[in-house]
């Protein structure tokens, strides 16, 4: 998988596996264990989203899979192949981006700069995947030369998006667009994520805007206490009494 | 801890460590009484060695007493053990520019008002900056000081230095006259080798009495002090601050408290070491004493008044060592050997046993509210933990 | 001496301070903490080069009153800190397990092991370059300025490496990196950035600038082991005034604390002139504002600085 | 202290109008609220609701840009922390640091407030009377932590417990401070659920002797079964009041933890 120029479109015509796959995991910060025999997969191309309650263990699940928490058993497999505990700065460069949900963008560089940072594990070709980029996003192309701290919380987000796109992923992890920001702005956002999808870029996606980020999304799992307890459709999860429960006690 | 009471007992409670610790110390003082008694290490100077390691034992209480309970970074030893020095210098000397020719003791309570004060000009800007400011803060503050102490010739004398420093007991009934009292003594344990003891050696027996008074004296007020409630704060405070002041304490009052302890029991190695050398300049206050007493107090183990005892040991074994080894064996330098000593011996400190040689092992309550007897579980691992790495999340 | 006199000295003492303070905040941004052993690397810079340019001597012609040959040791004090720092790094610091005040502590302990090598190879006495001390410029003497051939190069050296430095962190490869770890780290390794290569290059970079420094403090006064140690204090002062970890906080931060300092009797002067008030006032400043507390002017900027603004006059330690 | 004693407006913490923003977002927006006497009150609210800018403007270790905090009657704004504690407001953290080198007895004796033994001078001047205090503490703590059922944990290093057992010494230290009303930050966040239900046992029982409570919570079971009133937080502001059950029903809450709306 190694060679990320030919980019997204191997990992569509892989065959029929998951692109990427956590197998029942436990795992957590230090001793502190925040998931527990946990599984989801992220099959080629689809967007899956991943709600519950805070504390549920959904950005630890983000950041086991892209080598930032090491599992402490079971297995994180991208294209069938065993990557748990691989340092996130290779994982990169295996074909997973990842879009952290605070601190996603370097304040002091420029714009221009923040995506040549997305693009140091590339082979070739950068200015032209940033170019396409800008295309896709106009809204930070106006703004290549200022620096991202002048950014607004919007514009940063996808800023970050961008960012990870430069290496051209298979899969990305996003987690929590819409965190502080006003609604408009985070519908804006999700039609990002959607636009990225489009991009033949398969998204796992932490999102506590339930509704919405379920909305855009072709599979979803409902996380408690660090494990998987439902998984469907958008609508089976949005209609199911049991989900709105576990968010609100019941 | 108590040895004399219950010896097999005491021998049993001891952590690897502290046995490790006893058995090289044994060793040491066994090796240095054959020394003596072959005539190798004359007594006198044994008992200068005996008094330095006094002083530097005495320098690390006093940092032990910032750093090791509070955890408060102060790079300005040199300054605190400079301005005992001068103090009581400034005060009995003979060749004091300023006043001169007091008792000794009157020199002890001007050095210890002086160093109160500049604790206070020290602590109240610095003890609020985090903590690498702190260090970096107070070392330069630390260089004013040694600045002035150069530069100010009408208070200081300047690069002179002071002349003519009595004696701590000068003036006091009895002990001003002890040493020349005392008839000369001739021992003779090794037939051949004969021992003799002289003024010299009387007057260096009392100057070892004054340095365990003084020692004997901060360590028994850091020890209670420690286990006080009021060292508890300080503890917490090391620990995390917040939650100290989260449950009432008023930490910047007791940080300063903890700096001004320490900072008075630096002055008074600085006292002993004027009386002991009957010289200061401004020599002594160059940062390599503050770095000797860091060695001592990392060494022995942050927060452990006994840690801080063997470190004055081990720093005067370096001092001394090398200038022997200068001497008898290898005509190196002994300047920049003890520098090299001292470096190795913090980065292996720090690589392999970072909490230090003798951490603190036992709980720390005040002793007559445990009524159960005995201390509870020593563990050999010690309740300290290591210290530092992986703070993730 | 004039006021441009002092200035121009002002000038060749920042150039020295800059070099040192950039690469002391450098390291403080990457590797993250405070490098009590910075003053003893630029003590390892001079010492090499003075070894060096003792083998090369005077090799070749001759530019701005320094022989080929001096450059040669240049590079070579440079790059022997570098190493020097890289192998320190590998060796000691990165298999610690202890936090920022251990390594500060740990730095300590390789300061005085630094120095000790140094001391024991070259004993403690002052010595110099082997180069003929330089008669003042001629046609600057009129305006009282009194610098050297040796003092320009010194400027002009500086300003080649601060430019230099400036074009790698803004447009190479390196430069961005290292300015997105100190931005924030842990994006930096979500983006790919392999973080223990770059801090192995902050550490070639920030010795490497150090070792010229003190190549030229060498040239500037003398050499002798503690020529660095010495220095360090003022050092800090200067990144602590512009900002701890900011770069650029350092170059302006050096170039203000080597300008107080050498301006110090000027400042002296104007203090008797000045009619203070009180009359105590003015015999305190007047005792206090002298060449010989030169240093101790700068640490208490230093200490004031940390109480008013704790990040600086740079503000927030952005590279 | 039987709680039908009480005066229904004895208010024990009074929020009024509290604001605080951070580089221009406003992480706490005119918020107000109180807390009665007896009580246990819920503050909940999603992710980035400012619940723990708010426990750190009360308890004073941020300080706020407008409004009040009152502890008993008395303007605390602006206080230190510890003059807030003194004020019988006691708080505790999300994630406790370990205390190196003490024990849980000792990590609990940190508890207490004024303690005699606190004075430098005293250890020397009356060492008689720093023992007794800190006898009776030692017994008090002894005797809390045999209430918690945690007593054989007393003499463990206090770096050695588990995270779920530490919460349950802070809550019993936190008691030895005799609170006027004590501030939970998520005392279950990361605790088993045996630990969980030992934790709401304690925090119901300690309520009926009389502790006022405030505490944030993300496990709503916990806090649904636990507190009443509960206050919502969200964007800052106080979205709503009332009991479990209204806040449960209550559209406008369920929107804004399940995203919904426009």
């Amino acid at each position: 998988m190694s060679d990320d120029t030919t980019g997204p479109a191997d990992g569509v015509h892989d065959g029929t596996g998951p692109v990427l796959s956590l197998s029942n995991v436990d795992g957590g910060y230090g001793e502190v264990q925040v998931l527990d025999d946990l599984s989801v997969r992220l099959d080629p191309g689809e967007i899956v989203c991943l709600v519950g309650p805070n504390g549920a263990g959904k950005s630890t699940v983000l950041k086991t899979a892209f080598g930032m928490l090491t599992p402490w058993t079971g297995t994180v497999e991208y294209h069938g192949r065993d990557i748990g505990g691989m340092p996130p700065e290779e994982i990169v460069r295996e074909g997973i981006g990842y879009v952290p949900q605070t601190d996603n963008v370097f304040g002091s560089l420029t714009i221009d700069e923040n995506l040549r940072m997305g693009g140091v594990a590339r082979d070739g070709g950068l200015d032209g995947v940033i170019e396409t980029l800008y295309d896709r996003f106009p809204i930070i192309d106006e703004k290549r030369g200022s620096k991202a701290k002048t950014l607004s919380g919007g514009q940063r987000q996808v800023l970050a998006f961008a960012r990870a796109l430069v290496m051209e992923p298979d899969v990305l992890l996003i987690d929590e667009p819409s965190a502080g920001l006003a609604p408009n702005t985070a519908d804006d956002v999700f039609d990002d994520v959607r636009e990225v999808n489009d991009m033949e870029t398969a998204i796992l996606m932490v999102e506590q805007n339930v509704t919405k980020g379920l909305g855009i999304s072709d599979r979803g799992y409902v996380l408690d206490q660090g494990t998987v307890r439902f998984e469907g459709t958008p609508e089976e999860l949005l209609n199911d009494e049991e989900v709105s429960q576990l968010y609100l006690g019941g | 801890m108590s040895l004399l009471d219950d010896p097999q007992g005491a021998l049993d409670d001891l952590t690897r460590p502290e046995g490790w610790v006893l058995g090289v110390s044994v060793t040491f003082l066994l090796f240095l009484l054959v020394a003596l008694l072959t005539g190798a290490l004359g007594p006198t100077y044994f008992l200068f060695l005996v008094g330095l390691a006094g002083m530097y034992a005495l320098l690390s209480l006093g940092l032990n007493a910032q750093w090791g309970f509070t955890g408060l970074i102060n790079f300005s030893v040199a300054a605190f053990f400079g301005i005992g020095a001068y103090g009581s210098a400034l005060m009995t000397a003979s060749g004091s520019p300023i006043a001169g020719g007091f008792n000794p003791l009157v020199g002890l309570v001007v050095a210890l008002v002086v160093a109160f004060v500049l604790a206070l000009l020290i602590g109240i800007p610095t003890l609020r900056l985090r903590a690498d400011y702190l260090a970096i803060a107070s070392l330069g503050l630390a260089e004013v000081v040694r600045l002035v102490v150069l530069n100010e010739r009408w208070l200081t004398n300047g690069s002179a230095g002071l002349r003519g420093i009595p004696g701590f007991f000068a003036g006091w009934p009895v002990l001003s006259t002890f040493p020349e009292a005392m008839p000369g003594l001739r021992v003779e344990v090794i037939p051949g080798s004969p021992v003799i003891l002289e003024t010299a050696f009387w007057q260096a027996s009392l100057n070892v009495l004054l340095v365990l008074a003084f020692a004997g004296a901060a360590y028994f007020v850091l020890r209670r002090a420690h286990r006080s409630p009021w060292g508890r704060v300080l503890r917490t405070i090391r620990s995390d601050e917040d939650l100290a002041r989260a449950l009432g304490k008023n930490t910047y009052s007791f940080k300063m408290q903890s700096f001004v302890i320490g900072s008075l029991i630096m002055a008074l190695a600085g006292v002993f070491y004027t009386h002991l050398n009957l010289y200061v300049g401004p020599g002594d206050l160059d940062p390599i004493t503050t770095f000797y007493a860091w060695v001592a107090v990392i060494l022995g183990g942050s927060g452990s008044n006994r840690g801080a005892l063997f470190g004055g040991i081990v720093i005067v074994t370096i001092r001394e060592g090398t200038r022997f080894l200068n001497d008898v064996a290898l005509p190196i330098d002994p300047a920049p050997l003890r520098l090299l000593l001292i470096g190795v011996v913090i980065v292996a400190v720090m690589r392999y046993r970072p909490q230090g040689i003798l951490p603190p092992q036992r709980e720390l309550i005040w002793p007559s509210a445990v009524d159960r007897g005995g201390t509870p579980e020593t563990p050999d691992t010690g309740v300290r933990e290591q210290k530092g790495g992986g703070d993730d999340e | 001496m004039t006021v441009l006199g002092y200035l121009a000295n002002g000038l060749v003492f920042s150039s020295i301070i800059v070099l040192g303070s950039i690469g002391l905040s450098l390291v403080y941004s990457i590797a993250d903490f405070a490098n009590f052993a910075h003053g003893d690397t630029m003590t390892i810079g001079a010492y090499t080069s003075l070894v060096t340019f003792g083998a090369v001597g005077g090799l070749g012609g001759a530019v701005l009153g320094l022989p080929y040959g001096f450059f040669v040791a240049l590079v070579a004090g440079i790059a022997a800190a570098a190493i020097v720092a890289v192998g320190t790094e590998k060796l000691i610091y990165e298999p610690l397990d202890v936090d920022s005040i251990g390594l500060l502590i740990t730095s300590i302990g390789i300061a005085f092991i630094y120095r000790a090598v140094i001391q024991i190879r070259f004993g403690s006495d002052f010595t110099r370059f082997d180069l003929q001390p330089l008669r003042p410029i001629e046609s600057l003497v009129p305006y009282g300025v009194r610098i050297t051939l040796h003092d320009l190069a010194i400027v002009a050296s500086a300003v080649v490496l601060v430019v230099g430095l400036h074009v790698l962190l803004q447009y190479t490869d390196l430069g961005r990196k290292m300015r997105a770890m100190a931005d924030n780290p842990d994006l930096a390794r979500v983006s790919g950035i392999r973080t223990k290569r770059v801090k192995l290059w902050t550490w070639v970079i920030g010795a490497g600038l150090a070792g010229a420094g003190g190549v030229f403090l060498g040239l500037f006064n003398q050499l002798s082991p503690r020529m660095g140690f010495n220095l360090l204090l003022v050092i800090f002062a200067a990144v602590i005034l512009g900002g701890i970890g900011s770069v650029y906080g350092a170059m302006a931060g050096g170039f203000l604390i080597g300008m107080i300092n050498q301006l110090t009797p000027f400042f002296s002067t104007v203090v008797e002139a000045l009619p203070i008030w009180p009359g105590w006032l003015a015999t305190a400043l007047e005792n206090l504002i002298t060449i010989e507390y030169a240093n101790a002017i700068a640490f208490l900027i230093m200490v004031a600085v940390l109480l008013v603004r704790p990040n600086g006059i740079a503000g927030e330690g952005a590279t | 202290m039987s709680e039908g004693a009480l005066p229904k407006d004895d208010v024990v913490l009074r929020v009024d109008d509290l604001q605080k923003s951070f580089g221009g977002l406003a992480a706490t927006d005119h918020a107000s609220f109180a807390v009665e006497r007896g009580t246990i009150t819920g503050l909940i609210g999603p992710n980035g609701a400012g619940k723990s800018t708010l426990f750190n403007l009360i308890s004073g270790f941020y300080e706020p840009d407008g409004g009040t905090v009152e502890v008993n009657g008395t303007d605390v704004t602006g206080m230190e922390p510890y003059q807030v504690a003194e004020h019988g407001l006691i708080r505790t953290f999300q994630t406790p640091r370990k205390l190196e080198g003490m024990t849980v007895r000792e990590a609990m004796l940190i508890g207490p407030r004024q303690q005699p033994g606190e004075s430098f001078l005293r250890l020397f001047a009356s060492p008689g009377s720093v023992g007794e205090s800190e006898a009776a503490n030692l017994a008090e703590a002894e005797r809390i932590l045999a209430e918690f059922e945690i007593d054989h944990l007393a003499t463990q290093p206090a770096t050695d417990i588990s995270g779920g057992q530490m919460k349950l010494v802070e809550l019993a230290r936190a008691m030895l401070a005799e609170p006027e009303i004590l501030l939970l930050d998520e005392p279950v966040a990361g605790v088993n659920p045996t630990l969980a239900k030992k934790l709401k046992d304690q925090i119901r029982r300690l309520n009926e002797q009389g502790t006022t409570f405030l505490l944030i919570e993300h496990d709503m079971e916990f806090v649904m079964d636990l507190a009443d009133p509960i206050v919502v937080l969200d964007q800052g502001h106080v979205l709503t009041e009332g009991t479990p059950e209204g806040v449960r029903n209550d559209d406008r809450v369920i929107d804004a933890y399940l995203g919904g709306g426009t």
